[in-house]
């Protein structure tokens, strides 16, 4: 079976739920995904009633994270009398666990939302899909059998999902948003419950085993064309700080210019404060104007979390975020010692 | 951060020599660079002391901002776990250390430049071994020039 | 006007021998995607693309800009004025919009009691060569804000793409200048011209976005607390992607930069956005523009309807790169039409 | 065309601390070259762009009037980089100096009028300079009469009290002062400026109100004087932006169409009411 069925199938049966959430007065409006209006891209959508239903659209160039528009929540989300209102989120897994992640620190509130559970595969790499087309106008983009077909004046090309895929997707084990017990209403649509992520990260050994002068080489290429512009912030539904580190300006911490000093610390600070906050959802990659890939830092990050602290982020609501939290035990060989 | 006020004497046939800027918690660390003067215990002269209330009060951003600033190497020491006055500011401290300490590798600036350790207000000696231990692991390192601005 | 042929295959020609004069800037890819830069072999030049990434706005107005330069001595400050302002730049291979972009941008840092020095004189020290679009995208829209793929305004010379040659025209008195010295460049043989204004016909005629801005414009004056606005900003993320690629946008912050090791340091101007908070945040605490929807209203507003009442020209050159980096596809079109539904909205209630 | 982003060069000659917090300070500056004081040629209600070079750059009211000659003042409040760079600064300190902007009042246009000046807390420093212009005796006989309103916290926190009592021994100038909550020793009025405002209840007759201060006593002032019969164009507002070239390039203080640093700062309440809230 390609994967185009597959997604109409999940198409079908989203509408379907949001249409029941609706009628049933579950929930009051649902956030999902909509067609872009350019063959790369989809949009956001908000809708409050049924008729609107069919605007909901599933496909692998669904990327944005929509935790996003929750904290803080947009003023749709808000009535000015009711307060805040149920909203119903399509999420795919990361989405998903974005939601539960920002539970477990406190900024959403479980009740005020449900999650409607979507199957994903993986969304397609569109930056790096344009990067190989080149100076040629992509006009149109589908997917047919395994293959994410685009098509431009006088071209035609063929690229294989599993390859194009966003790198993070490739090794996702959280497909589906996780079932938590605890709160039996939360989900609807197709959920997974989670018990242990089994990861080997193979996907980064190879970078692991670079020298420091190829890593540096690698990170000062890829973030030179950085244009600060934050829209991986902004995308990031981990980034809600009133003031991020960078625009802080009693003390100025860090340069705010394209020099490169300046970007490999803004970058670097950001991944410190992604640790064990990350959901891989790979938004700030592809959101990215510049097309920056952040994606094997942040699997870095998962990694080091994952191996060091046994944690893997937007699983468990109730969970202590590893970076307030301690064992007297985690392992300190880093330190430095009497020979 | 302003510049170190001690200028390391630097003549043509003298080596190069890093500086060091170390955050040392007040109630341990502090304690014990003291003792270690106080007990004519000999350690390298490349370390400027800040005094932080707690090895937990150290974030990324002394770390980093201290690098780009041009100190050579940062080296930060704290309470032993178990130790500590505030009951578990070194444990927080030490997650944020493990994974800043990866990162660094991992952006390919050589982690040794950063440097953690414990030692408590009794261990003079363990705190200029130590001292002298990250002096060498920086001063092999070279000058840390990949935070320089052009001007 | 004087018009020859430069053969493709010249144009390392062409480089070389004016590189030693100016500081020659071309299209070239870097990190797979092109952008303007000063070049150091004419084999990095690729003028077979669309359009840049970052405008060449970024030559002249660059991200990050040096004002000017100072030194510390006890308590007495030297202050360093920029020499290399004087340098002659190239710009080579710009498209239509973009060269137009420069003539926005001209009009504004000229505009008022204090005329940006900075920006001008380099402005003055440039050459720009330009080439016509053969191809507009999608997404572009210079036909509805006065311009054309074909534009030769605030070029100095013009390239259009023949298949094997390029049609070079010059346009201004430097571009005259400087087609002369290039002696080598072939005469045009017959049906050149209309071969180039051939293709700018049919580069016109692909346009399939078109605006009716003079209705937006008054729209948008009448209309500044519609709740559209509240549409609008929805589901913007605030990422300002928009506004950093944009070639028409001017903000910027200014800072202090210090070498405090050597008692020197240097006040910059870096780009900023009218997207970020931090903007119009004031030391108070108070911030005039506090929420998005402002903040994405400031925008277009700027951009449609300040624009014009205060240079009288649209402050955009349709280049449609906003429309291409909004990472959540809330892109200018869709953003103009809500604008002109309600104009038609209350067309409808007037005739009802 | 010089860079127009290019400081001119002054050096500290005095500092006085103007509160008891101790954290609003004037400081006197003297040009480094005599020439660039002459061509410093400012009206009050003007701003400039002061900075501490390797610190910053801030716009602050130009405290002083035209008429003290020699110097130029500026009332700084301790707040972020720059202003604490200020407030560590000594005497002799290199300070750049970038103006004078903005419109600044309309001295030309006040001539004959009666003056209500109604200024709260520390805004009241390019109303110190309005004053003081008006007062000098090259310029009194071209005014009518001149009230002063002037509100603040409490009494630590009046400032320029110097002039302030050289103010209240002239005949020629009616000055009231106000601080919010009563207090010992104290024996003028106490409230918000808006109640004193309407308890002096200025004639509109003839008149311009000349108003400075916190966005909420703009506002409630404002009121108070729509109340007494003053129309839009009479009443008069220093509004505050965040700036950075104060040439209108840089973009950020723009209201609608408007840019505060070159069309402002000073606006009637008729322009203000013609552009958007975003103030």
């Amino acid at each position: 079976m390609g994967l185009e069925t597959e997604i109409k199938d999940i198409e079908t049966n989203l509408r379907e739920i949001a249409k029941g959430l609706l009628k049933e007065k579950k929930v009051d409006v649902i956030i999902g995904y909509m067609e872009g209006t350019l063959p790369m891209l989809s949009q956001p959508i908000i809708i409050d009633n049924e008729e609107d239903v069919d605007k909901l659209l599933w496909n692998n160039l669904c990327y944005v994270n929509l935790a996003k528009y929750l904290v803080p929540r947009v003023p749709r989300f808000v009535d000015p009398e009711k307060g805040n209102l149920k909203v119903g989120v399509v999420s795919k897994g990361c989405v998903g666990r974005a939601l539960i992640h920002l539970a477990s620190e406190n900024k959403i509130n479980l009740d005020e939302i449900t999650i409607i559970g979507i199957p994903c595969n993986g969304v397609v790499n569109r930056q790096r899909i344009e990067m190989e087309i080149g100076e040629k106008e992509i006009l149109e983009v589908s997917v047919l059998g395994n293959n994410v077909i685009v098509k431009g004046k006088d071209f035609e090309k063929e690229f294989p999902f599993d390859e194009y895929m966003n790198d993070l997707c490739k090794g996702c084990k959280i497909r589906k948003p996780p079932l938590i017990s605890k709160y039996p209403d939360l989900c609807v649509g197709e959920c997974e419950e989670y018990s242990s992520i089994v990861d080997e990260f193979t996907d980064i050994e190879e970078y692991d085993s670079k020298t420091p002068e190829e890593k540096w080489k690698y990170i000062t290429d890829a973030l030179s064309v950085c244009t600060r512009c934050y829209a991986c912030r902004e995308a990031c539904p981990m980034c809600y700080c009133n003031l991020c580190f960078v625009d802080q300006n009693k003390p100025i911490w860090f340069g705010k210019t394209t020099d490169l000093p300046d970007v490999i610390v803004y970058h670097l600070i950001r991944a410190m404060h992604m640790a064990g906050r990350c959901v891989a959802c790979g938004a700030c990659s592809l959101v990215c104007p510049m097309g920056i890939d952040l994606n094997k830092i942040n699997r870095k990050l998962e990694k080091i979390v994952k191996e060091r602290f046994g944690f893997t982020s937007g699983l468990d609501p109730d969970a202590k975020p590893p970076m307030v939290d301690f064992k007297m035990e985690d392992a300190e060989e880093f330190m430095l010692e009497e020979d | 951060m302003t510049e170190p006020s001690v200028e390391i004497k630097q003549s043509e046939n003298k080596e190069w020599e890093p500086k060091i800027i170390a955050f040392l918690c007040n109630w341990c660390s502090y304690a014990g660079a003291d003792l270690a003067g106080v007990s004519r215990i000999q350690y390298p002269p490349n370390i400027r002391i800040v005094r932080v209330p707690c090895s937990g009060r150290i974030n990324a951003y002394f770390i980093i901002k201290s690098l780009t600033d041009g100190w050579d190497g940062v080296l930060v020491s704290g309470c032993h776990p178990g130790d500590c006055h505030y009951i578990s500011g070194n444990l927080v401290a030490r997650r944020r250390f493990a994974i800043l300490k990866e990162l660094l590798e991992f952006f390919g600036i050589e982690p040794g430049r950063v440097n953690f350790m414990w030692a408590s207000a009794a261990e003079g000696e363990r705190f200029a071994v130590l001292v002298r231990k990250a002096t060498e692991i920086v001063k092999k390192l070279g000058p840390n020039t990949k935070f320089e601005k052009k001007w | 006007m004087t018009e020859k042929l430069l053969k493709k295959d010249d144009i390392g020609k062409l480089y070389s021998e004016l590189e030693k004069e100016y500081k020659f800037y071309a299209p070239t890819k870097v990190q797979g995607n092109i952008a303007f830069k000063q070049i150091s072999n004419a084999e990095e030049i690729e003028l077979e693309y669309l359009n840049s990434k970052v405008p060449p706005k970024d030559v002249l107005f660059p991200q990050k800009e040096i004002i000017f330069e100072y030194r510390y001595e006890g308590k007495e400050v030297i202050i360093e004025e920029r020499k290399d302002l004087d340098d002659k730049l190239l710009i080579f291979g710009v498209r239509p919009c973009d060269a137009y972009s420069f003539k926005l941008l001209e009009d504004f840092f000229a505009s008022g009691d204090f005329q940006d020095d900075v920006f001008l004189k380099k402005r003055e020290n440039a050459t720009i060569i330009g080439i016509g679009c053969n191809s507009p995208r999608q997404s572009c829209f210079c036909t509805s804000v006065g311009g054309h793929p074909f534009q030769k305004e605030s070029t100095d010379i013009f390239l259009s793409d023949l298949g094997d040659n390029y049609l070079v025209e010059a346009i201004s008195e430097k571009g005259e200048n400087l087609v002369k010295k290039l002696s080598w460049l072939v005469d045009i043989k017959k049906g050149d011209v209309e071969k180039s204004k051939e293709l700018a016909k049919l580069a016109e005629d692909s346009f399939t976005t078109k605006f009716n801005f003079d209705l937006v414009t008054k729209v948008l004056d009448e209309n500044f607390e519609h709740p559209v606005w509240q549409e609008i900003s929805e589901s913007c993320i605030g990422c300002s992607s928009c506004t950093f690629l944009c070639p028409t946008c001017t903000c910027f912050d200014v800072i202090d930069e210090n070498d405090e090791y050597n008692n020197r340091g240097r006040r910059i101007r870096i780009w900023d956005t009218c997207q970020s908070c931090l903007y119009t945040l004031e030391t108070s605490g108070h911030n005039p523009r506090p929420a998005k929807i402002q903040r994405c209203r400031n925008r277009i507003m700027h951009k449609f309807s300040y624009y014009p009442s205060n240079y009288d020209c649209l402050g955009c050159v349709g280049c449609g790169r906003c429309i291409t980096a909004c990472p959540v596809n809330n892109e200018l079109r869709l953003i103009i039409d809500k604008i002109l539904e309600i104009e038609e909205k209350s067309g409808e209630k007037v005739s009802a | 065309m010089p860079n127009p982003y290019i400081p001119v060069l002054t050096k500290v000659k005095s500092m006085v601390s103007e509160n008891e917090v101790n954290d609003i300070k004037t400081f006197e500056l003297e040009f480094v070259n005599e020439e660039e004081y002459k061509a410093f040629d400012y009206i009050p209600g003007q701003f400039a762009e002061i900075s501490i070079i390797g610190k910053g750059e801030c716009p602050i009211g130009i405290a002083s009037s035209p008429t003290e000659e020699g110097t130029i003042k500026f009332t700084i409040k301790k707040m972020g980089t720059v202003t604490s760079g200020f407030h560590n600064c000594d005497i002799g300190d290199t300070i750049g100096v970038r103006g004078p902007l903005g419109n600044g009042w309309p001295m030309e246009e006040l001539k004959g009028k009666n003056i209500v000046v109604i200024g709260g807390g520390f805004a009241f420093s390019t109303l110190r300079s309005l004053v003081l212009y008006v007062l000098d005796d090259k310029h009194r006989k071209d005014y009518g009469d001149i009230t002063v309103i002037y509100g603040n916290r409490n009494s630590g926190e009046v400032l320029y009290r110097d002039v302030l009592e050289e103010w209240e021994k002239r005949d020629d100038i009616d000055v009231v002062l106000t601080i919010d909550r009563e207090e010992e020793g104290w024996a003028r009025k106490v409230g918000f400026v808006a109640a004193v405002v309407k308890e002096v209840a200025p004639s509109s007759e003839n008149a311009v109100a000349v108003v400075c201060g916190p966005p909420i006593m703009i506002k409630t002032a404002q009121d108070e004087l729509e109340k007494l019969n003053w129309k839009d164009e009479q009443i008069l507002n220093s509004l505050e932006m965040r700036m950075k070239c104060g040439i209108g390039k840089c973009g950020r203080c723009n209201i609608g169409e408007k840019f505060v640093c070159i069309d402002g700062p000073v606006f009637s309440l008729a322009e203000l009411k013609r552009m958007p809230k975003e103030y």
